[in-house]
């Protein structure tokens, strides 16, 4: 057992702490939170020199070859900072999806221009139905001459209004199971017949309704096997909520220690507040909540990174800091008072986002229900 | 006991004149009561201390006409006071009820329910018959940067000057001050006593010269104000009271105010908010099934469902108390924090039930309601501090209620 | 609205405050939880010429004619006493089950002995199935020769040990809906074939085993209607739950009173432990918890009385005083630490009792549950 | 980072010699190690700091043969630690393991921690050897009448009189002290300075005249005692380590105490516990499914899942933390209160999932398990004071771990 980061990762962990702060100022998250494109393009070369794209990717698409636990410490780093950026769509939702299932031909081309920061990529899984089950996935594509037509809307998809490509997952075949019979798509964001609309949402994020109208894409462009799309769709939504979990922790260590601090500066009733007996209890508990957070997400990430079975962590911690981070945010916002609740205070970027952060990926209800079937069939299998 | 709703005697509004009254009530209201006027109010119902813009103008056409009701319990004629028949207010209670608003919980009864009570002649001449009409709203000037919780340790200052007080210094969340007449301020007069005793109270013309009002928006999208006063000069007349009496109006007014936080009206808003969750959980399907056939959504709602009635008994309870002559202190607190610590977990509650659709905000594609829950969830987290902080009252409860000791300063 | 008692119940109140106070101290109930009765007699003839158990009962079987809502503030006070006796099995339960069902006849014989303190009486309804619905009762009964013989186990029925009479829940035909087929026996204790056996609980109390083994009853002793017995079985739960709601508000505002009491003897770091703004809030938290399980239990009892439909009320006070009640017991336990935790002292009594009476007449996920069906089913015929 | 489990390296036992050894061992733990005192140590796993009856008895037998653990980490020889070889060692871990109790975490080690850094020549050779051979248990003697979570207020007085202290006054819930040969006794030696500067500690024979022991029944159904002192002779020699200084030496031991609380023995206690609740729900049928597939049994079986994962990475954080060489103050604080309000959750969820079956205690007709979980469900209820309060815990916390400024006195 060891609870530290080893060496790069503390440097790492420094360095993505140093350069958002520099680089990534609060005023700069809200500006773009208003901004049509969500993102600032000058910083977003700097990053790709920095590397981080290309930080868990292997070295022959460019990458550093870094561990799932190196891109848990930065993208933590990232969700402290709030960073406005494609990098969760492209290097966690779409990044991960191809190096999980893309050819040998398909990572070179497209895990080399991620690394490089040429393309932005997303994953458009989630539709009006809005879950993240294979049943939920209800956009078909119908072969037609060799190529396939997408026809469906998806729903909820980040960042695909600025991306270059989209990976859509449709329902090519009905399967006995719902799992059966997805296929992947690599989708040129240009193709005729796409129409992208930004959504406007809770933590100023850019989701998209993306709606696919007889896009005609080449069979070619198939990422992994047809009709056997969910496999790599589940893995990387494995990945992708332990990488959300390390968001909300950035997140959620950040509102404890700006709470902490403003209990210390904040006078009230001739004492600091911070000297309030009922305030150490609040500072306690977000501590107990910041703390199990972390923890259960990188156990999770740990495992991920060793190569070892983690459903039931993963579970945990999605659903344990789906609520947690919410609780650190309210209690945030109520140490501070009215100073936080004016919108240009740093909180409410944290509040919002802890919403946002809770419904994505599945919700507490979901991965408990996940978790539940895992321990009861445990235990039926065991008895 | 009895748990039947007080309704009041009947009436016999039938009569020609009757018909006629409530025709041009009706008319009235076709025309000035918008779904906009109703939806602010309606959002407004834990403020109840400060007007909204849209409901500004609404009281100010009601009080044209002597329909406004801060006077309904029955202010002095000299006053602005309108004896209004038995008939015409029960069709004014009727009419109104009918489209979702209630008649008699006007803006503005706060600031006048002080005045008629320490103000001078000279100021309930001058100020009530104007909030009779609707001609004054009032803003609150009580917040500081470093006053809130700990109100009474304000620093803005007020000295007198012959006639005038010069008035300098800077309150902050003094909302709708941009578009109200008056500002509802309270000063510091004598920094040299311990801090309740120096304090006072005025209505200040918002458009004294010196004034600068500058916006604040708030998470939940509303904007409220910073107010700065540069010597501005406030004539003496309109200080509330005595001098260096204002803590006590203050503390006043708060408890005044209070009573009608967390509970709002009796038996309205949280209850109908409540209903449509249950009907967006029936009516929209995932996996195939009505959300309302989750059970874990219907646990939450079933529980929601109980939180509101504690709520309704709440109030009911605050207000009987109230009729009876007592000064509900212990049970406006209980209600205030009950109501509003609900609030914020129906929103939550709300938003969970909805999902992913849940972070949609109003003007999106594809959002539920048009954002209604979303934005009463960012609304909603200031209620358990602001109004006495949720920490204060249920000190007080504890103390007030049950007789505990205070903690030593 | 009025949320005052009205004169009478202001002095049954008082009466019972100060009757229960002087002849039923504590080390009384602590005793009685040894006891193998469970009850001292002499108590219970006290009580019986006070007339408390005629309180409900109309005045031609010798009661005084009284309405819900008197029974509703009596019952109350021996929640705050934890009265040991046998007055909930006798009068709550069978006592309106005979009042709700029976016929002229057998209401002129048993209710009179019952106002009489003549007879203690319960209702044998829960079975091992632990449901409070039409579908848990199992327990058969067959006719024979225009005799009845009963089969079967009933479980957690209270005073069955004592009880001079029980009525038995039985089913005698598979109807087309559980709530169909089933009949109510009055069963003299002493027939051949019923065993009892009292169960070891949490709160002292005794609730048995009752093992029917060809216990043989005469068709007369049918209360109510042949297969038509679950209606007034439906009512008196519904009566009882209501009742055992009052009994917790008497028990958690006992809690609070001698909770908030300690917290001003008692001295830690040189000061009253109530000025800490810690135990206020749980003061506070307390006082919210007994004055909304309060109001909830007092609406549903007036209604009853008013004879107005009151379902959902009655889920509500349920759902909410059987986790409250905990709530609040476990706050005193807090306050009270190590002094409270001995059993001698006062507050195990409401802490075990708290968790009893949860369980008891629907815990709160079938109240709950129970209630959400009204609102969407009301939902759902609205739209 | 790494969640790998600690596995020590790898030694060879399965030598003539270790087989042997491994047999004796066996052997042993067949006739001695019942499933009482498994049941005993895992309920008293909450209180590392006093020893129950069948424990005391078994330790006995371990140290008679020189297994016992207080000496495990290596205490000198001359006060009576045994050098055993690692593979005796390994042996004597993976036997006692696989009857699912833990070598090396025996009783008397907080004592003897004490004893080995403070005690005096004398007292290291009188009481380590019989701590070591588990001849002396300890109950502890720090709770009176008025000094419970405000310990350092106690009155218990002891005066110096030639070669003796003369002790009086009254201690409460000193559990086991009926059982134990010795008390941990804290008193006050000087009463004129600020009181945590006048305390003493004292290993007292609680055989001594004058000693009076009375029983207290908890309401988890445990004995625990009053022990009162008339005029009782205690020898200097027994004080331990300087007079006046014991508050210092109580918190230390107060401190270690607290690691092992909430968390227990790493990966114990908890999620066995758990696994019966899971087990009971798989098994258990109602209205003809089992309760596992009740979706709200189903979403509390989860949670608690959690919550007890969150209550193993606490442990072996605070495990890890000491390794390091470091003082887990605000680390043991997080798993104490953490685990034992986990432990009241656990309790409270198994009797609610439990139904009607939850109120039966041991020894009814139809308990499930034998009344394990109501009776965890009264013994948890003291876990959120005993061993510091939780308020404090809390308080501890957020000044030490986040540097909050201290409630000024």
């Amino acid at each position: 057992m060891d609870f530290n980061l080893n060496e790069e990762q503390e440097m790492l962990k420094t360095a993505a702490r140093d350069f958002l702060s520099k680089e990534c100022p609060k005023a700069l998250v809200k500006a773009m939170a208003q901004d049509e494109r969500g993102y600032p393009p000058e910083l977003w070369r700097k990053i790709t020199e920095l590397g981080w794209p290309g930080l868990v990717f292997p070295e022959q698409y460019g990458g550093s070859g870094g561990s799932f636990l190196d891109l848990t410490v930065l993208v933590e780093e990232m969700g402290r900072a709030c960073l406005p950026a494609p990098f969760f769509s492209t290097v966690v939702l779409a990044g991960l999806f191809i190096l999980n299932a893309g050819s040998e031909e398909q990572k070179q081309d497209l895990l080399t221009r991620v690394v490089q920061g040429e393309v932005i990529l997303t994953l458009a899984l989630t539709e009006p139905t809005a879950g993240y089950d294979a049943a939920s996935v209800e956009v078909e594509a119908v072969v037609d001459n060799g190529n396939y037509i997408i026809n469906g809307t998806k729903l909820f998809i980040p960042d695909a209004h600025i991306a270059d490509y989209l990976i859509c997952i449709a329902r090519t075949e009905k399967g006995t199971v719902p799992e059966e019979g997805i296929t992947a798509f690599l989708v040129d964001a240009k193709s005729p017949g796409i129409s992208c609309t930004v959504l406007n949402t809770i933590a100023g994020d850019k989701l998209c309704e993306v709606i696919f109208d007889n896009v005609r894409v080449p069979r070619k462009n198939i990422v992994g096997e047809l009709n056997q799309g969910w496999a790599p769709v589940a893995k990387t939504l494995q990945q992708a909520t332990v990488a959300k979990c390390a968001e909300m922790v950035g997140g959620a260590q950040q509102v404890l220690e700006m709470s902490a601090e403003y209990t210390k500066e904040r006078i009230v009733f001739g004492r600091q507040l911070g000297s309030f007996p009922v305030i150490q209890q609040y500072i306690a508990n977000m501590m107990i909540d910041v703390d199990s957070c972390r923890f259960l997400t990188y156990e999770a990430a740990w495992k991920l990174s060793e190569g070892l079975p983690c459903a039931m962590e993963t579970h945990m911690a999605k659903a344990w800091a789906s609520e947690a981070y919410q609780r650190v945010a309210a209690l945030g916002q109520q140490i501070f008072g009215g100073v936080g609740f004016i919108q240009d205070h740093d909180m409410p970027l944290y509040f919002r986002r802890a919403k946002a952060a809770e419904s994505t990926l599945g919700d507490s209800y979901y991965h408990r229900e996940q978790l539940a079937q895992l321990l009861t069939r445990a235990e039926s299998s065991a008895s | 006991m009895d748990f039947k709703l007080d309704v009041p005697e009947p009436v016999d509004t039938d009569t020609e004149e009757g018909r006629k009254f409530r025709q041009e009530v009706r008319d009235f209201l076709d025309k000035e009561l918008t779904d906009d006027v109703i939806r602010e109010r309606a959002l407004n119902r834990d403020q109840p201390y400060e007007t909204p813009p849209l409901v500004i103008e609404f009281n100010r056409k009601l009080g044209a006409r002597g329909w406004l009701s801060p006077q309904a319990p029955g202010w002095p004629e000299e006053y602005g006071g309108v004896e209004r028949s038995e008939v015409d207010r029960r069709i004014l209670s009727e009419e109104m009820a009918a489209r979702g608003i209630g008649w008699g919980s006007g803006y503005g009864g706060i600031q006048g329910a002080v005045i008629i009570r320490y103000g001078s002649e000279e100021m309930k001449r001058e100020f009530l018959p104007r909030i009779a009409r609707g001609e004054i709203s009032f803003a609150l000037g009580y917040t500081e940067p470093n006053a809130g919780t700990d109100l009474a340790s304000l620093e803005m200052r007020a000295v007198r000057d012959g006639d005038d007080y010069i008035v300098n210094g800077q309150k902050v969340y003094s909302s709708f001050a941009h578009i109200s007449t008056h500002h509802w301020l309270a000063v510091r007069t004598d920094p040299d006593v311990p801090k309740h005793r120096g304090i006072s109270l005025f209505c200040v013309d918002l458009a004294s010269p010196g004034i600068t009002i500058r916006p604040l928006w708030t998470m939940g999208g509303d904007r409220t104000s910073e107010v700065f006063y540069d010597d501005v000069r406030v004539p003496a007349r309109n200080l509330v009271g005595e001098e260096n009496h204002g803590w006590g109006y203050i503390r006043e007014a708060l408890g005044v105010e209070r009573i009608g936080m967390g509970g709002g009206v009796v038996g309205a808003g949280g209850s109908s908010f409540l209903n449509d969750l249950i009907e967006y959980a029936s009516e929209t399907k995932r996996g195939g099934k009505p959300l309302s056939e989750d059970p874990s959504v219907r646990q939450s709602l079933a529980q929601l469902a109980i939180e509101t009635s504690i709520r309704r008994l709440f109030s009911h309870r605050t207000a009987w108390f109230m009729k009876k002559g007592n000064i509900p202190e212990v049970e406006a607190a209980m209600s205030k924090v009950w109501g509003n610590e609900l609030d914020q977990r129906t929103a939550k509650v709300g938003l969970q039930i909805m999902g992913l659709y849940g972070q949609l905000e109003p003007g999106s594609n594809w959002v539920p309601g048009n954002g209604s829950v979303e934005q009463r969830y960012l609304f909603a987290v200031h209620l358990s501090y602001g109004g006495g902080s949720h920490e204060l009252m249920r000190n007080l409860m504890a103390t007030r209620g049950m007789g505990l000791p205070r903690e030593p300063r």
